[in-house]
């Protein structure tokens, strides 16, 4: 078993122009800096994202709005990016928004094999539009469907060839869900580890799920929002 | 007098207890984390997936791999766990986080509240705000109590596209603590200093008050 | 944050006759033994129980079938016991058989807030009588509603006193849905550990999913097929 | 001549590829982790919360807490993963398990499977077997063509409660090789030794015969 390819390019063989894809991460946290650089130089155009954020001008998908390379985003906030916001001003992007629990659950549903489920977030709103609806024990709920994704492009902290991860802190956020829903899953690490070095308890995410792995080098890691105290 | 941010935030703490799991909103809310009474045993969530967040890292000491649902850094208390937005979202849908504490743009004196869209202006999104209105049995809105115009954010209706229906409990605005009741905004308590009349005046939407509005004790 | 209590019995304060528990545990692997002792002593009637399994008849929840506790057991399988089969046959207890995976996801369900959701499990047998049915993508479904219960009773191997836990090799099994969907959840574990000694990133049920922890001593784990090979 | 157990295990293995993840049931699917050709990478699953499950531990080193979904003791190799029961029920309804083998009482020409109750016994459950049939795209069952009594266990409908519809591609008795089809059973290799009269006597439901049906090489 070895899922290892040798480079964030080669591990984006097969994925084409029109493509539906989920992109983890929370703000700049825990993306795939490394799958998202290499999806710029591949140049396939007219994407599907499914992001919880789009990143900021000139770093995450934000790179990828820049080279118009999105057609669509699928998240639940998008702010902190100017182009963005000229491109979906415009008419140029399409925008879905989708309460953040909602958008996570449905990426789990679509890798666990459940095609729908009733939720409260967003009844009585825009959100619950078209959907439908239903009483259970006094309170109404929306029904929402699963989210699957040609390629699910995610970031952990270690991996071992067999697909195994481990993620670092809230660098987490939607990585393992993700993993889950691809047809195809691409995981970059910043370490790759043998087999076994890895406890099979804290494994958060099963190689499984996981199709091709690769180690980038040189993590940028940027904070959107420094935030310190002072020392007494 | 009205209150401050700080006076709001300060009077919210006082709707802690011990033991409590809470969710704090971006802005004023976040400010409640300041005045946890001492001896209270508090655990802060944040949404991206931390129970047990503790304050802002001390200069240098920024994780990158550490955020808030802000995006801001923080630090972990001893006793705290990390988990995936599924996991996080599991907790706010299933109750499990006693208390949400969130701004807001309206609400309603049935407990609507709009706080994600204005229509024409440019939108970022609801994030985890439908999920945290629809889900707890708890939420206290946050707000000042009339907008930069002087009109009123209490209102009967809402103006603004929906974030939730009927799920508000408690309002503190700067003039006052108000609960949702079937009759209206019920006044609990005025800011030192103001009147019920001049509250009345800036609530647009149904006000009950009793027979003696106490004034707040900060 | 202090949620140690004595004792097993202790534990167990507000358990009422006729109340529903989920029970942990796969076979006799990772139940909670001293809870279910404590079950024992209590003497309460009546109880629908939601485990996997149900023990053999001197241990696990056969111990409770012994004293006629249980009206009504929620299960996937529950072969291995004698006295299951004189009750379930003479009709002395209720037992309602479940998939599985469908037993697992209505746990998560029901402590994750979501009242019902869509499975392939079950269709066109005896399983979805008189349940919604419904096609996705050409794929028939059966809607399956959560499980919720007055007392999760759960194992695990390592816990703090704010609940936090983690779970051993196979003892892991039901333990975390089921500490999620409880109204009171009691965690018993072989080790209390200080806060902070478990690494955040590799705690298996976050705190504040456990009402009660104690620490339970001289765990017997008995082992129901002991299966091994020889050395060459 | 009929296919012992060992052969029928062996006979499926060839149905394995490199990389698959499999989960194997209870009895003779459980010998084909035997049979697993040299230098092929196969990573076991077991429902109870295992990828990466190896043989059974050596005299004096079980560990109570490594069992499998038959509840026996077992090891791990490296790479392997552990997880509750609903990431693993997610990995079999999400159809990420490429291979699932388990016996049945009764097979239809239409993939029907009945195999967790007779009327009339006490019935034990179908633990995972009914998610297991309805999720997977790829479901082997093994089992003897025909039941004690002589009668055939290939039928055009159950006679027993079903575990699933519609969901079985292949099975595999100690008389042949099947492939369900549109038109019914296909045989698509005969147990060495046996004539295509011979099985198409022992099976009730529709079977289609090509011109040329070739004996199995074991």
């Amino acid at each position: 078993m070895n899922k290892i390819v040798e480079s964030a390019d080669a591990a984006l063989d097969g994925l084409q122009d029109g493509m539906t894809l989920m992109v983890g991460g929370f703000g700049l946290c825990g993306i795939p800096e490394k799958s998202i650089a290499a999806l710029v130089r591949r140049g396939v155009k007219g994407l599907t994202c499914i992001s919880n954020n789009a990143g900021v001008d000139d770093f995450g998908l934000g790179l990828l709005l820049q080279t118009r390379q999105i057609k669509k985003m699928i998240s639940s906030y998008v702010g902190e990016n100017a182009e963005f916001e000229r491109q979906m001003l415009s008419g140029e992007l399409q925008v879905d928004l989708i309460p953040q629990g909602t958008l996570a659950e449905r990426c789990r549903a679509g890798g666990a094999g459940i095609p729908a489920f009733f939720t409260p977030a967003g009844y009585g709103t825009e959100v619950a539009e078209g959907k439908e609806t239903r009483e259970f024990n006094g309170k109404m709920y929306v029904l929402e469907d699963w989210l699957r994704a040609d390629f699910a492009l995610v970031k952990a902290w270690k991996g071992d060839r067999f697909g195994n991860l481990v993620y670092k802190r809230t660098a987490r956020n939607f990585n393992p869900m993700m993993a889950m829903a691809g047809k195809v899953t691409v995981a970059e690490v910043e370490e790759l580890v043998e087999p076994g070095e890895l406890d099979p308890d804290e494994i958060h995410t099963p190689g499984i799920f996981v199709n091709r792995i690769f180690q980038g080098k040189g993590y940028e890691k940027r904070i959107e929002q420094r935030t310190t105290r002072k020392r007494n | 007098m009205a209150l401050t941010k700080e006076q709001m935030a300060q009077r919210i703490a006082r709707e802690l207890k011990d033991g409590y799991y809470v969710n704090l909103g971006i802005g004023i809310p976040t400010l409640v984390a300041n005045y946890v009474p001492e001896g209270m045993n508090i655990v802060f969530q944040s949404e991206n997936g931390i129970l047990g967040m503790g304050p802002f890292p001390y200069d240098g000491e920024e994780d990158a791999d550490l955020i808030n649902a802000g995006k801001q850094t923080v630090t972990l208390l001893p006793g705290s766990s990390i988990f995936d937005s599924s996991t996080s979202f599991a907790m706010i849908r299933g109750q499990h986080v006693q208390l949400t504490v969130l701004g807001a743009m309206e609400v309603t004196d049935t407990g609507d509240i709009a706080n994600w869209k204005i229509p024409g202006k440019m939108v970022k999104g609801m994030g985890g705000a439908m999920d945290l209105v629809a889900s707890a049995e708890n939420i206290i809105v946050c707000m000042m109590h009339a907008n930069k115009a002087g009109e009123s954010k209490l209102l009967k209706k809402c103006s603004l596209p929906l974030t939730g229906v009927k799920c508000v409990k408690k309002v503190v605005t700067d003039l006052g603590v108000f609960d949702i009741t079937p009759e209206g905004f019920k006044l609990l308590e005025r800011a030192p200093g103001l009147s019920v009349e001049e509250i009345k005046a800036k609530t647009e939407g149904r006000l009950v008050v009793g027979s003696d509005v106490a004034e707040m004790i900060l």
